[in-house]
């Protein structure tokens, strides 16, 4: 049942303040003719009708606090309690984004050491906050490989690179950026195909956006070599931080070469998914693409904190300064972790190894090396990873991704994350092995014990219906 | 061992025995080039020093005071109710729900979302929202110039927040100026080949723009009509969608969300049913499971990053579910009457404030223009008069450059308030 | 599963954090006889595990946030975000009971303004928030009473009086205040029956305990005679409020000869019953019980708040000065509502008399006359109160209070609170008449879509098993 | 209509067609005497003015500092996850779980709350828990009375917290008082007729007590020794049911409930499975369902007042579910480690202070006993010290009354303040 249907007009959910001022008529101040004349059918409803409401949606779904819920190039990790009580703190919440500088020196200061660790962790000595997510970190970062190149008046710069293996976005944001999008093959290996690459590389390349490890879990392991090709070219290396929580004290992108990147503070440093955001996608870069950062950066001068747009900056990207809720959060959880987060990394990596190592019995690996935090299986012949998705909800477990990345058939990108304990590993590999010998029919009834069964998917979108 | 992890030695070694390595560090075996360093960060905090250290960085924030600034983001009444929902587990920690049969919380809540900003705009189709307000209207730039495969350039006027206007170019498309006037816009002579026209209503300037103007305009022109809209504005102004707009986007914040010195918040974004293929983002669509019965799943997929890749309307992944959950959540808390107070209450209380200014003697910038709840009044020294109000302990209005003040007053700014502000800025001179 | 069985030796749920001083070795200042030799035997989780555990347990749980509860003579009413978030404010939630009174005006102004609510609603002139539950409440009247004989040197008050229809806590609390608990009967209305109780009102009667509305949901029509008859036998008229929800702004005990009473703060002003408890218990007296009351009261001198042991107190009752945090939550309450309390009694009663109006069809009403907040009804001929609570689990509600009140056969006392619409009422009393037709073997099987089926509770008892 | 009230006049007006009557007045017509006036409180307040005039109240109280306070309430890190815990709604409001088949999560949360206090006490049986403290003490009073069937009288000395001896005598419970020397009771002489024999450990003065003599005297008198003791204590100190006693109880406060001025917080009462008869309150109990499943209910109902009345071996109903549902998850984010590192946190610290203090001439009361995180010391002016330490910004100790402060220092503490403390109270003289 929709809020709207447990409504009865006149029904009030909420009492404002009495009116400490004349009531001003609204004909009197608007003219008429802008006036709503047509109520908009929003839910009257009580508080209490409110809270129950909701409350009995949030019991039809899962999250981390819930299940196990392994999503590939997700990083669903545990979310500490901790984050929620510092971003909940009045000094941040009931900011105003636009209170001069002088009255903000705590969330500057905030700002300023987030861009510090960030830079820190990546070995890149210029970051910008602003992206509100990984997708806009990618954008941020093409579009100022793209306004470097018109800076120095480099007009050939049409093409940018993209491996196979990668998220969609990435082509995505090529494109939006103004630029052609041009896929690069695999090796054996599942890396990107060094002299695929060599060849594609000219004067028309702008950059290549390269996932490391890459979305199949693999490290990329010519990442110098590329970066070396690339530069040659007088082309930019941007790296997909999605997966960054597969490297935190075990290599740093800019020694591998990297120009920029992004973080996904909700994925590595265990910002909330907020069942699909808010985020934020953090960018780090080189010295040669600071001056294009978004406006504004954080500089500290003296004591002071400020606000301050770089130089050649490619403009404003959000708003304000960026989801500023979600960086009192990783910043937190950064502060609890220090040069830690170096076992964090280790202990992802751990469980994605264990599980690959324990399923391995049964499902095919197709690049079956060391993984990183995630790695790529299919099922066995004759069995849809749809299938085996949705047994595991039925055995109380959320499926990894699937059908991604899409140069695998079939895929399920597994990525069970540092915060899981063994015995969960363990259980979920025991669903999967006995989800490999189940009878194809019967799975195809899966889930049965869900919220819901299967979907008519296929009717959502031919009859859409998209609102009450 | 680090924080949140929960294994022992004991585990760790069983592991690496059943993974066939050794150490910990052969796990990383082809991570080439290694750092070998230790990351130079500060040592761990435990959770209570982080907390109480982050206590003390919020105390150098000035906060607790009355604010009167707006410009795009509004101190508005955040009922408790919407905090209890938003940090239920189940939907802070689940994520976009690709799974829907253990996801029909976070998508029928995006399904309601998506029901109210449609109801609001006027318009039938809404997404579950984007980044913030600057950013949907950014998209709504470049979806005008898919529909209209026309080059991506827009007519703004002053208008439009300044902030929305530098998004949009940053996003690559060129805007065309259209004159503004007495505080709002001429939308007499649009270019023939803009991709799409944009009016924000009420404008940067708190004051209420012709959105029918704005339409009639755009589409004699081929464009595309886009209104930018404060959804409060939208209880008792009439809706983008009844004035002809083809697209309405917005910053969602009032609705709901904390200030939180920018973001997160949501914007949102409503259009047309027939240009639901350019509309960027995601969308629930309604359906029924084997069984018959109503359920919700994401629809339209085939627009996206992540099965169109190069080729999709946006490379857009995440919507901002839990903000747009709080702005769902607050409109049903508060219904179309509530809505309708809200405005109404910042409307008397700007309309009194504004009187008494200029009971003392201070000029509006645009005296005749309609405004709702924020304007541009004339100061002889903006800075000293913000100055005189910290002092007196409140957040004055946003210092326009040029000798106005932009003051945004919302319905949580009592008549006292609202008095000391003209004491204050009078005796500032 | 239970939270030590997710645990492994070793881990860690939090860190704190590191000795900032010499770390003391116990056995250097403890004598080593003190020391303990065996490790308890805790859980040993990591933090996502505890919050993934206890999530989950809630989920097997309903509450009003959940579900329609309108178990009887609890006031399962709607508990408003408002005032947790007023319990939440650091500068009352981290403030220590022996800060000095200068320390804590704020506090105290907060149990002043309390105290003065409940008078006023009262009609009572002096009240104690000390009580920490309706019980407690209970007992420091009842102690008070007791005292106020000492005090006055009458030795013949031996004997407290208890209707029929009175909650448990009545006589077990005459019994603990070293009173005999003796029996009233009822009327055929359900009222005490006045000519029963004039008789045996006499020079050992301490106390008469009333519940008005009585637990039947029936207004004691006689209240005022009933005190003259205590009055006139130099007792007193002790009120049980677990009931006020019904009267507020309709009656005033006092006018009608109440001469103390408790309130539970967690029924009549919204604080959450917390899976049962904690409560407030708070009591109004006269001015002839006044200086009985348990220490502390607040006291007003000037502009200060002060902490005050009445002349006669009977003592402290709690360690400090009772549950303050409920005590926030229920004055912000009452400042959300003034004098429209009496509103909230309005509704309260409108849906019990709507429910009994439609179900008195197919249930019986032994009383079946004008209810107050809640009233007791009785299944179809054939059938259990227990099979018809276990019925309405599986459609979605949570049962009545079941056999209470003890005088009626099969009893099921409905309350549905005033924080229900009425379309939620409705659907409670279609459930209710579908049940009353439903074939009795099939209900005994009920519940079948609960979290449990039912449960062997004499097992629980003969083969008590209380910890892991 | 009032605030949480959703009837619309249309559904008023139905429902009272359907119950028969004509207005809300008829409802009351039985209502005599009945009050025709209005009630004198102040008018409604929106859920924002309350909240704000809430902290505006809440700002008259000293808070964000230090505090040095004990005795009997401590100032101890409450991890965020016990309130994001406490917090759901399931739990928040739900009531005594009447229904096991809906209420596994409050019933299991029971069981494991006793589950971690037999563990601490080292006892068989423990219940849901009770009000606080000074209850469980004064309820532990009653039930050796009737364990014993001897009148309740019981021996205490002034080892135990003032509190407790108050509440214990308000329950008419006469005390009878044991020799109180050099900080630790003399159980050597407890007289033959008493009920029980109480002990605290670490007693009001932070010392530790010998509960093993305690429990031989009060078993060579046919009474039951009760052990009342800090649960954290109880991490390094060993359990009172190794060491004989029969009955323990506590306060629960310091394990995940804020000081909230005093409450509510929970008792804790433990006890041998003999006498589990006469334990009062609730108690959640292990069985299987029809289909053999395990689950929770509450047992021994026959004990309680709803089942017993006049009878029942307490009044009491409602325990502290919640509270105690904050300390069980306290409890498990610890683990024992965990405990038992807030204990040594807390000794180290304190047993710094003391020295510090001892160094700087200062006296403690009891120079030989031995103390865990509390302890008295003598100071010229106590309640000078006090006011220079509020001056400084720290809440200091409790002043005993006789030329001492009882201090008490938990793992919150930072060296910083400790040598602030000493600063402070030196230069006070």
């Amino acid at each position: 049942m929709l809020i709207k249907d447990r409504g009865r007009a006149g029904r009030r959910g909420y009492r404002l303040p009495e009116f400490d001022v004349e009531r001003v008529g609204l004909e009197d101040v608007i003219p008429e003719r802008h006036l709503r004349r047509e109520k908009p059918d929003l839910p009257e409803v009580d508080e209490p009708a409110v809270i129950r409401h909701y409350t009995n949606l949030s019991r039809k779904n899962w999250g981390i606090d819930t299940n196990f819920y392994p999503l590939g190039s997700c990083t669903m990790k545990h979310n500490p309690r901790a984050n929620e009580e510092a971003a909940k703190i009045p000094g941040f919440a009931t900011l105003h984004p636009l209170q001069p500088e002088e009255q903000v020196q705590g969330a500057l200061e905030v700002m300023h050491d987030l861009q510090g660790y960030l830079s820190e962790i990546s070995g890149l000595p210029a970051v910008s906050l602003q992206p509100a997510a990984g997708a806009h970190g990618e954008l941020t970062s093409i579009l100022m490989v793209a306004r470097y190149f018109e800076e120095v008046g480099d007009e050939s710069r049409t093409t940018v690179l993209v491996p196979s293996t990668a998220h969609g976005t990435n082509p995505a944001t090529a494109t939006m950026a103004g630029f052609k999008a041009k896929e690069i093959g695999l090796d054996e290996r599942g890396c990107v195909e060094v002299e695929e690459l060599r060849a594609a590389v000219d004067e028309t390349t702008a950059a290549l956006m390269i996932t490391n490890p890459n979305t199949l879990g693999v490290y990329e392991q010519n990442i110098e070599e590329i970066s070396e090709i690339l530069h040659d070219a007088g082309a930019f290396l941007y790296m997909d931080g999605a997966n960054v929580n597969a490297i935190m004290g075990r290599m740093r992108p800019a020694e591998a070469g990297v120009d920029v990147m992004h973080f996904n503070l909700h994925k590595t440093f265990s910002t909330p998914h907020g069942g699909g955001g808010p985020g934020c996608g953090a960018i780090a870069c080189s010295e040669a693409l600071a001056p294009f950062r978004p406006d504004p950066v954080v500089e500290k001068a003296g004591d002071a904190y400020r606000l301050a747009r770089p130089e050649k900056s490619i403009g404003r990207i959000m708003g304000f300064h960026g989801n500023f809720g979600v960086m009192v959060r990783a910043w937190n959880y950064i502060r609890m972790h220090g040069p830690e987060l170096k076992d964090v990394t280790d202990m992802a990596v751990l469980n994605a190894n264990y599980v690959r190592a324990r399923i391995r019995e049964k499902y095919r690996i197709p690049y079956d090396t060391l993984c990183k935090h995630e790695f790529t299986a299919q099922p066995p012949k004759g069995k849809r990873a749809l299938d085996i998705a949705k047994g595991l909800i039925d055995r109380g477990f959320h499926p990894p991704t699937i059908y991604f990345p899409l140069v695998v058939k079939e895929a399920m990108l597994i990525e069970p994350t540092e915060t899981e304990p063994k015995e969960t590993l363990d259980a979920f590999v025991d669903a999967l092995l006995e989800l490999a010998e189940a009878d194809p029919g019967e799975l195809e009834e899966a889930p049965e014990r869900a919220f819901t069964r299967r979907l008519d998917e296929t009717r959502a979108a031919r009859q859409l219906v998209a609102r009450w | 061992m680090a924080r949140f992890t929960p294994h022992t030695e004991a585990d760790i070694r069983e592991m690496l025995d059943t993974i066939g390595v050794d150490s910990l560090d052969d796990l990383f075996a082809d991570v080439s080039p290694g750092f070998e360093g230790r990351l130079d960060l500060e040592p761990p905090r435990s959770e209570y020093e982080a907390l109480w250290s982050a206590q003390k960085v919020a105390q150098k924030n000035a906060t607790g005071m009355p604010i009167f600034l707006g410009a795009g983001a509004y101190d508005r009444i955040v009922p408790a109710a919407v905090g209890a929902i938003t940090s239920r587990g189940e939907f802070m920690t689940s994520y976009t729900p690709y799974q829907p049969e253990v996801s029909q919380g976070v998508l029928q809540s995006i399904f309601e979302f998506q029901s109210i900003i449609s109801e609001l705009t006027g318009l039938e189709i809404s997404n579950a929202s984007v980044y913030d307000g600057a950013t949907a209207v950014a998209e709504a730039a470049l979806m005008t110039a898919r529909q209209t495969r026309r080059e991506p350039v827009v007519a703004v006027s002053a208008g439009l927040n300044a902030r929305y206007r530098e998004v949009i170019e940053s996003y690559r498309v060129e805007l065309v100026e259209l004159p503004f006037k007495n505080g709002t816009t001429d939308f007499s002579n649009v270019p023939a080949d803009v991709s799409g026209v944009f009016v924000q209503s009420p404008n940067y300037f708190g004051i209420v723009e012709d959105v029918a103007a704005a339409s009639e305009a755009a589409h004699a022109a081929g464009a595309l009509a886009v209104a930018v809209c404060d959804p409060i504005s939208l209880a008792v102004l009439e809706s983008p969608g009844a004035l002809g707009a083809d697209v309405a986007v917005g910053e969602a914040q009032p609705l709901g969300m904390n200030l939180s010195f920018g973001g997160p918040y949501a914007g949102y974004m409503a259009t047309k049913k027939e240009y639901v293929r350019q509309l960027p983002g995601r969308i629930a669509g309604k359906t029924v499971d084997l069984e018959g019965e109503t359920s919700y799943v994401l629809t339209l997929r085939g627009r996206e990053q992540d099965i169109r890749r190069a080729r999709a309307n946006s490379n857009i992944c995440t919507n901002q579910a839990l903000t747009a959950l709080a702005a769902t959540v607050y409109a049903a808390l508060m219904g179309p009457e509530g809505l309708r107070e809200v405005a109404e209450l910042s409307i008397s209380k700007a309309h009194y404030l504004a009187g008494r200014l200029q009971e003392e003697g201070f000029r509006l910038r645009y005296p005749e223009a309609p405004f709702l709840w924020e304007f541009a009044v004339e100061l002889p020294d903006v800075r000293r008069a913000n100055a005189a109000l910290l002092e007196a302990g409140i957040v004055g209005g946003l210092d326009l450059g040029d000798g106005a003040m932009l003051v945004a007053v919302t319905e949580k700014r009592t008549r006292e308030e609202l008095d000391t502000f003209v004491e204050v800025v009078k005796n500032a001179d």
